[in-house]
């Protein structure tokens, strides 16, 4: 137990254990997203997902193609991207805070079938 | 570095010009010149298609980030078109006292979406691919939620973004994926790299849903008939027709270019999700009395025939492809403006609102009912000659049992258009909508739309162009 | 002798001119054109007749002469339809037999139709019928006999059918062209059959005597009987509906809702006998290929005889007794052809058979249209509304006894001469048979009488206008046909009618005259006791044989039977049920599958719930599902 | 257009003829107007089935062999193959005769249809081009495109301008008929791109051989998809629905040419093209189109409204074409030609003169009326000379019709087929009834209804109409040996096809 702590504290992370933590990240993202009622935490959520996307890109690019910058370039645009996102979720959740006084992702249940 | 080269991406250019200028007219333009506004800018998107609609040589820009084939020039003239004549129905709208504000924002944001979709289609990167989807999709929840007080806007617009970002999310993921096992985003080389390994198959599925979500197939259309509703109906035809174009176009392209050597796994996947596209869309279209979400039903089962012609992964599934998308788009949009000018003017979007609609209103009933039997696959409407492409495309392949399930399923979709067309024909109504005198505008993109259901079919000469290109790819 | 064709063209020109002027023209104009025409085509026939039977015979047999034919429709390189116009010892004597029973039916309808609506139209009607039964005796191949054999049909259902808002004579009408249509399918598909061994529809070839055309006939069989059985039987059934032999007899009792001049012209001297005249033309085969159908055709003759005369002896619609009397008389006929043999002595069957189809024509068109005089004068047809006529309708009452005597076989009426023929070949043929036939003479002789006397004689019943005699128009063929009637007989008929178209010459056989004779007599003699004055005994006979009486009063419900199988079993188990079960399971199928989809898109509504988290779920599962499915495949 | 003629031949007139009439009407705004259009335009087109039937005749007279005459072809979609390319040979030509009669009586049957008459009309001549169209085409792609053509404007026609449960039976009939385009084109594109032909060109492709197991797929679907069309049990019920709704002159079009292009669709199409599995499968067929053809005429004698009796049938007379054409020899073929010519004329009379009597009488069912010769004797005496042809009275086109077929079917060498023959034959007893029935039930009698007293007879529109149908019916029924010999020596070649 002590020996894996110390070789993971000492040595170089593998890059397991990074896929491990985006894997993990991505979906809690996605169980977020699926679980979550306000509206605001499933944003949060799909930034989880972004993110372990990103991380994916920069874990590889740094690991196994170490002579590229590909991936941290898409990373770099993922979050300018993703930040785009959020803004523009941000205003039509704060839109319909107008409309329902409530940010609850159940009530958005006027259209169906 | 020769930046000069980058001249050569004329089309993004040009409507990146016409974008600047519209915003800074905008601005600056007192309330007199505003007046123009509207026409300026159709003028200059006008300009702009003719401009760019002749096809060059294939090239590339940016070390292949960006990578041009002549079939993209008509892809994105189709596009062109399909905008004006958006923008042409939204005339009205635009004019209305509440939006006319908004204007220059509706142009901006509507010609953003449609200057991502060009890199989209010229993308000759993953990285360029994704900066061009989003840059079609958040502008596009901006504009699916631009009616601010209205709440079902509001929904449609929450629902489109949050299922968009949703989506796209797996997407990158995938993309990710793909890089972490080939080690590049070129398309050029990855379709050497990429051999079938299963985290390769894998990262394929996860990317490829992006590209279904932006086309609706089922299961990943749910958000389809809501945001639909939702939306303004110039909007919601706006993302109908150009944006689900645009994707099953770049879903063509990429399924060739980038992931043939996957053939034998998309094709069985392109296979189910076709047929469940159309089956299930179509079992839900007969049900629905509004008919925004009718045609969004419909449109999803548009987009399943659209997949024969993907599936066949031929030259001439190509040129059956681009031609689908551009009779889908003259009839869809037909329809869309028939829909928007009542909608506009009476509010009205139940079909029972529709019955006597040919004691009124004979025109637009008209123009309606050449829209439904286009889509439907009727001749001499130029629907009939796309589904016959697209099936013939897909039965060169030797996919007849595809092409049989899709041909009943044209029994059922004729059954929910000719609801329609009863409602406007043959039914009587005690209060039926009142004669509308719709705007100059409208006409002049509903008379543009007719001639495309009319001519487009019967004039061999479009689809023969289209053919010859598309053997370059 | 190209100029028979006229005897055809005249009589289609006039029912086309007749029923396209419809009723712009005058009835009496109508009438005459109709008459006119019959009167030169009856000249012309005359005259053909006389010139044919004039020709010098080859070998001893009278040639067979086609003046006219032309391809009409070619089915394939050996079977072609022909129109065209054969001569031969039968058909010259059926057009004289036609011609005239048709002219005298068209001068007396001058008198007897004369204030009905819709003259013109059944004068149109007439030159129809006439056209195509003379177009089917000259048939030069069993095709073109079919062709004209159901124009007949029709023709026949049109003059039936004359009175159009009486229910019973549509009625009767339909059922006379049903029954006969039916026995035409029989008919079409014997021609099927013998054309497919033959390859041939010619008369000509087909009777020639070449083996070689039936070359591929021999051996095959169907279920156990020989094709040619199964093509002669079939054929036979077409002849037998047209004839009303039993059990397709039903329809022409009804038949005589018609206006009594077309009974006696369609339903008792010509078409009728076209069953005769079918096997009669066909006779070389049924001898050579099958004597079994053709002995049956003898069986079917005789029982049918036997029925109608004893259906007759209780009838009490005088049209109806002779409708009976009629089939009986056909059944003769029939039995005649059946006995037969071919040529010489062997075939005098054949040749009394159309003696006798000859002589019937007269005195059964002498019996309709006198019958029809006395209906005209009491406007019933009921015996029990007649009775004493005789003393206002002298020529009618005449004229009716020589047909009586006649038919009953008395000497020297012409009955005599035919009857007896056919019965000496019975005899020939078995002695039950020859029996059989003498018992039903005298039974025919037994119901003629009473009829003649319950009309003329008997009881004289109160009438509302005094009856009169007829007029002019009527009373010429009435008095025409008696004279040919009495006088027919006398016609040495074996010199111009036998099987081998060779010279006959007849002999009477006296034993069988003599027998017959007397057993006619005795049944006039009870007719007289029975039925001259009024008297307890038919009443009283009834009683005794009540069940019998009943049963042929009823036509031994022969009728009921029919209205059984098509009422019952046709229309309400046959055609009710495929009414039924195509709309409510072929449709309901077709519904149902529409009502299902309808159904799965109201059931998965649900799947649409408006729930954008749910939505997402979904789009996961699709991902994982693909993913999987993808990896795992 | 002279441009259009010379990249298009004369015979695309009969298309254009159409297209000009509904070009007229567009900007036709009385009547009057109306009116004139539609019958010129109608009697142009009769007169132009005359010519090309004389034309015809001469080139044939002269010699000319070739299996289609006035062929003419223009690349149309050249990627796919696809030509613009006619010809007619004398199964067309019977045809076109048949449509241009059922155009022209359809025009004057409907001369005061109400209300919408433009819209009537305009219908109405799409309706008549997709007939044309299908006729003269010989390439695959536009047979089918005409085919469909003709499909789509029976929905308004009969869904706006009919009676009874209009929508239920337009929709019905729409649908069911699309179903059967479906299974077509699936045969279409088999047929097209498993014989490797280099044109959808009919006569190219059947140069071709298509491999056998192609041909056990596609013949079945392009059979039935026609078959369809020409009311193949049990895909026949949208017949009586859509005929007893449709307006008087639809049904006619449609009962009298429309399912004429099913029984020539499976001819010229499906057997022609896939003789080996026609072959092998007709005996199944055989037994579906004999039960039509019995069954049909057993479901027509227990209905009550007049049209569903005709459109019943109609089942039974259009089965014994399919019938027909499935025993494959040159008579029976003939015969299923001259079937589809006689019953699109009788059928179309029938419907003129139901039509006619419902717009006096304002019932269809027999049981409402009687006696109506009297009131009505022109109606009446066609009423009754449609029924004659109907069951096959000879002088009538019915029975040379039926005789061909019957004759023709029995010369098979076969038990079992010369057994569905005499099996078929029986439709004609069982015709008769129904016929009989009617005829009995409505015209003959007492008047049952005393409004029906003072019902006025046919108007001159109406009896022209009816007239030219008694007329074409007579003159094939009593001089049938040209328009017989015209067709049967164009079925030569494609029973000789089918005899390889």
């Amino acid at each position: 137990m002590s020996d894996l702590l110390t070789n993971l504290l000492s040595g170089p992370v593998p890059i397991e254990a990074y896929l491990g933590v985006s894997l993990i990240m991505f979906f809690a993202g996605v169980y977020g997203f699926l679980s979550r009622k306000s509206m605001l935490m499933i944003l949060i959520s799909i930034e989880l997902m972004l993110n372990a996307a990103d991380i994916n890109f920069v874990v590889f690019n740094r690991y196994l193609f170490p002579g590229h910058l590909e991936g941290f370039y898409f990373a770099l645009f993922t979050i300018a991207i993703a930040a785009c996102e959020t803004a523009v979720a941000i205003a039509i959740i704060i839109n319909i805070y107008r409309n329902l006084t409530s940010v609850e992702v159940g009530n958005l249940d006027q259209m169906k079938e | 570095m020769d930046y000069s080269s980058f001249l050569q991406m004329r089309e993004e250019f040009s409507l990146l010009a016409v974008m600047v200028f519209l915003l800074v007219y905008d601005i600056f333009a007192g309330e007199k010149g505003l007046k123009y506004f509207q026409p300026v800018a159709l003028v200059l998107l006008t300009v702009h298609t003719v401009l760019n609609c002749m096809p060059r040589d294939a090239f590339e820009v940016a070390g292949g980030m960006y990578q041009y084939v002549p079939m993209q020039t008509y892809v994105k003239s189709i596009l062109n078109i399909g905008t004006i004549i958006v923008l042409l129905q939204a005339h009205k709208f635009l004019n209305e006292d509440a939006n006319r504000i908004k204007r220059g924002e509706f142009y901006f944001l509507t010609l953003s979406t449609l200057l991502g979709m060009y890199f989209m289609i010229s993308s000759g990167n993953f990285l360029m691919f994704f900066i061009g989807l989003e840059t079609a999709s958040i502008p596009m929840a901006t504009l699916v939620a631009f009616d601010k007080y209205n709440r079902k806007s509001a929904e449609a617009g929450a629902k489109y973004i949050l299922s968009a970002v949703f989506a796209s999310s797996i997407s990158v993921f995938g993309m990710s994926l793909i890089y972490g096992s080939t080690g590049t985003l070129y398309f050029t080389d990855l379709a050497t790299l990429i051999t079938g390994t299963p985290l390769q198959i894998m990262a394929f599925v996860f990317f490829s849903v992006g590209l279904f979500f932006k086309i609706s197939l089922v299961p990943f259309h749910l958000w389809t008939p809501d945001v639909y509703e939702g939306s303004q109906t110039n909007i919601t035809s706006y993302l109908s027709v150009i944006s689900k174009g645009a994707a099953v176009f770049v879903l063509f392209t990429l399924l060739i270019k980038v992931f043939g050597n996957l053939v034998t796994q998309w094709q069985p996947i392109l296979y189910g999700l076709a047929v469940v596209s159309i089956t299930v869309a179509n079992v839900f279209a007969i049900r629905q009395q509004n008919l925004k979400r009718f045609l969004a039903f419909s449109s999803i089962s548009q987009a399943g025939y659209i997949l024969l012609a993907i599936i066949s992964g031929s030259a001439m599934g190509m040129a059956s492809l681009v031609y689908y998308v551009l009779v889908y788009m003259f009839s869809n949009l037909a329809a869309f403006g028939v829909l928007s000018v009542i909608e506009n003017r009476t509010g009205k979007v139940q079909m029972s609102d529709y019955n006597g609609l040919y004691q009124t209103n004979p025109r637009l009933s008209f123009v309606m009912m050449l829209a439904l039997f286009s889509l439907a696959g009727i001749p001499p409407f130029a629907g009939f000659f796309s589904k016959f492409f697209v099936f013939s495309a897909a039965a060169a392949q030797g996919y007849y049992v595809l092409v049989f399930i899709a041909l009943l399923n044209t029994i059922l979709s004729l059954y929910y258009y000719l609801l329609v067309i009863k409602a406007m024909f043959l039914n009587k109504s005690e209060n039926p909508i009142e004669n509308i005198k719709s705007d100059f505008p409208v006409r002049i993109s509903l008379v543009v739309c007719t001639l495309g259901i009319l001519l487009v079919g019967l004039f061999s000469t479009i689809y023969n162009q289209i053919a010859v290109l598309s053997f370059g790819m | 002798m190209q100029y028979t064709l006229l005897i055809l063209v005249l009589p289609l020109l006039s029912f086309i001119v007749l029923g396209l002027v419809d009723s712009k023209w005058k009835p009496k104009v109508a009438g005459t054109i109709g008459t006119v025409v019959l009167g030169i085509i009856t000249a012309l026939s005359y005259f053909a007749a006389w010139e044919y039977f004039s020709m010098h015979r080859i070998a001893g047999v009278y040639e067979k002469i086609i003046p006219f034919n032309i391809e009409w429709l070619r089915f394939t390189d050996y079977l072609h339809i022909n129109l065209g116009i054969l001569l031969d010892p039968i058909s010259v004597m059926m057009l004289v037999v036609i011609t005239t029973v048709s002219f005298m039916v068209n001068i007396y309808s001058l008198g007897y139709m004369v204030n009905e609506k819709g003259f013109e139209r059944y004068y149109a009607f007439l030159s129809l019928f006439t056209f195509s039964m003379l177009g089917l005796v000259v048939a030069t191949n069993i095709f073109q006999m079919y062709i004209f054999w159901e124009l007949v049909g029709v023709s026949s259902y049109l003059l039936i059918g004359f009175y159009y808002t009486k229910p019973s004579a549509v009625a009767a009408a339909k059922k006379a062209f049903i029954v006969t249509r039916f026995a035409d399918l029989g008919f079409l598909i014997g021609i099927l059959v013998l054309s497919f061994y033959t390859k041939t529809f010619d008369f000509g070839i087909l009777t020639s005597g070449d083996t070689s055309v039936f070359a591929s006939t021999v051996g095959a069989s169907f279920m156990g009987i020989s094709v040619m059985s199964w093509a002669l039987g079939l054929i036979f059934i077409g002849g037998a509906g047209k004839s009303a032999m039993f059990p397709l007899q039903i329809w022409l009792p009804d038949a005589m809702e018609g206006p009594t001049p077309v009974s006696a012209l369609i339903h008792a001297a010509t078409m009728v006998v076209a069953g005769v005249f079918l096997v009669a033309r066909l006779f070389p085969l049924y001898v050579v290929y099958s004597p079994e159908v053709l002995h049956g055709i003898a069986y079917v003759g005789a029982f049918t005889s036997l029925f109608a005369a004893i259906i007759a002896c209780v009838q009490t619609d005088i049209k109806r007794v002779l409708a009976f009397s009629t089939i009986s008389q056909i059944g003769f006929m029939m039995v005649g052809l059946g006995v037969s043999g071919n040529g010489g002595h062997e075939g005098v069957g054949y040749m009394a058979s159309m003696f006798h189809l000859f002589t019937h024509a007269m005195f059964k068109a002498l019996l309709f249209l006198g019958a029809g005089s006395v209906i005209h004068a009491v406007r019933s047809n009921e015996m029990s509304h007649m009775g004493g006529l005789r003393k206002y309708m002298p020529i009618t009452n005449i004229t009716f006894l020589i047909a009586c005597l006649a038919i009953a076989g008395i000497p020297p009426f012409s009955g005599f001469f035919s009857k007896d023929e056919i019965l000496s070949a019975c005899y020939e043929f078995s002695p039950y048979m020859g029996a059989t036939m003498t018992f039903i003479a005298g039974l025919t002789a037994f119901y003629m009488f009473r009829l003649y006397f319950n009309i003329f004689w008997g009881k004289e019943h109160k009438h509302q206008h005094t009856p009169h005699e007829s007029p002019f128009a009527m009373a010429l063929p009435l008095v025409f046909l008696a004279t040919v009637t009495v006088l027919a007989g006398w016609i040495p008929f074996g010199h111009f009618v036998t099987s081998d178209r060779a010279n006959y010459d007849i002999h009477l056989d006296f034993t069988v005259a003599t027998i017959s004779v007397l057993i006619a007599v005795c049944s006039i003699t009870l007719a007289i006791i029975m039925y001259r004055k009024e008297s307890k005994v038919p009443k009283r006979l009834a009683t005794t044989f009540s069940g019998l009486h009943k049963a042929a009063t009823n036509r031994f419900y022969i009728d009921e039977v029919y209205i059984f199988i098509t009422k019952k079993i046709i229309f309400n188990n046959i055609s009710l049920p495929l009414a039924w079960f195509d709309r409510h399971v072929i449709d309901a199928t077709m519904n149902g599958m529409a009502g299902t989809t309808q159904w799965v898109s109201v059931k998965i509504k649900g799947f649409q719930s408006g729930q954008v988290q749910q939505y997402a779920y979904v789009f996961l599962l699709g991902t994982l599902i693909i993913t999987a499915l993808v990896l795992i495949f | 257009m002279g441009v259009i003629l010379y990249y298009m031949n004369f015979l695309s007139l009969f298309v254009l003829i159409p297209v000009l009439m509904m070009l007229g009407l567009f900007v036709s705004n009385s009547r009057k107007q109306i009116q004139f259009i539609t019958a010129t335009g109608a009697s142009l087109l009769l007169i132009l089935s005359g010519i090309i039937t004389y034309m015809y005749l001469t080139e044939r007279a002269a010699g000319n062999v070739a299996e289609m005459l006035f062929t003419a072809d223009t690349v149309w979609y050249a990627p796919f193959n696809i030509h613009y390319s006619v010809g007619v040979d004398g199964i067309s030509v019977a045809m076109l005769i048949l449509s241009s009669i059922i155009v022209f009586t359809g025009v004057f049957a409907s001369w005061k249809i109400d209300p919408l008459p433009k819209e009537f009309f305009l219908w109405y001549s799409l309706l008549s081009i997709g007939v044309y169209g299908f006729f003269i085409s010989t390439d695959l792609f536009t047979m089918f495109m005409y085919y469909e053509i003709a499909l789509i404007p029976m929905y308004l026609l009969i869904g706006i301008w009919g009676t009874g449960r209009k929508e239920y039976s337009a929709m019905k009939l729409t649908l069911m008929l699309m179903g059967g385009s479906a299974l077509l084109l699936v045969g279409i594109l088999g047929i097209y791109y498993t014989s490797g032909a280099t044109s959808m060109n009919l006569l190219e492709i059947a140069k071709m051989k298509i491999p056998l197991t192609a041909q056990y797929y596609f013949f079945p679907l392009t059979f039935l998809g026609f078959g369809v069309l020409g009311a193949l049990f049990p895909f026949h019920t949208w017949s009586p629905d859509g005929h007893a709704s449709a307006p008087t002159a639809v049904s006619m079009l449609h009962a009298g040419v429309l399912m004429k292009l099913g029984g020539y669709g499976c001819f010229r199409v499906a057997m022609y093209l896939m003789p080996q599995a026609a072959h092998e499968m007709a005996w199944f067929f055989l037994i579906l189109t004999g039960i039509s053809v019995v069954y049909g005429a057993f479901a027509a004698i227990h209905q009550t409204d007049l049209k569903y009796i005709n459109a019943y049938s109609s089942v039974s007379h259009c089965g014994l074409v399919l019938f027909a054409i499935l025993m494959m020899n040159e008579t029976a073929a003939t015969g299923a030609i001259l079937q589809m010519l006689s019953h699109g004329l009788m059928t179309a009379l029938f419907f003129a003169l139901i039509g006619m009597i419902y717009g006096r009488t304002h019932t269809r069912l027999i049981t409402e009326m009687g006696g109506l010769m009297k009131v009505l004797p022109f109606l009446g005496v066609s009423y009754v000379i449609a029924g004659l042809a109907s069951l096959g009275l000879p002088g009538l086109s019915g029975f040379v019709a039926e005789m061909t077929i019957f004759f023709g079917s029995f010369q098979h060498t076969d038990t079992f087929h010369r057994v569905m023959t005499i099996i078929a034959c029986m439709s004609i007893v069982i015709t008769a009834v129904y016929i009989l029935r009617v005829v009995g039930k409505i015209l003959f009698g007492a008047i049952q209804d005393a409004h029906h007293e003072h019902l006025t007879d046919a108007t001159w529109f109406e009896r022209i109409s009816v007239v030219t149908l008694i007329i074409a019916i007579v003159a094939i029924g009593s001089a049938p040996f040209w328009i017989s010999g015209m067709i049967h020596e164009s079925v030569i070649p494609v029973i000789s096809h089918l005899a390889k």
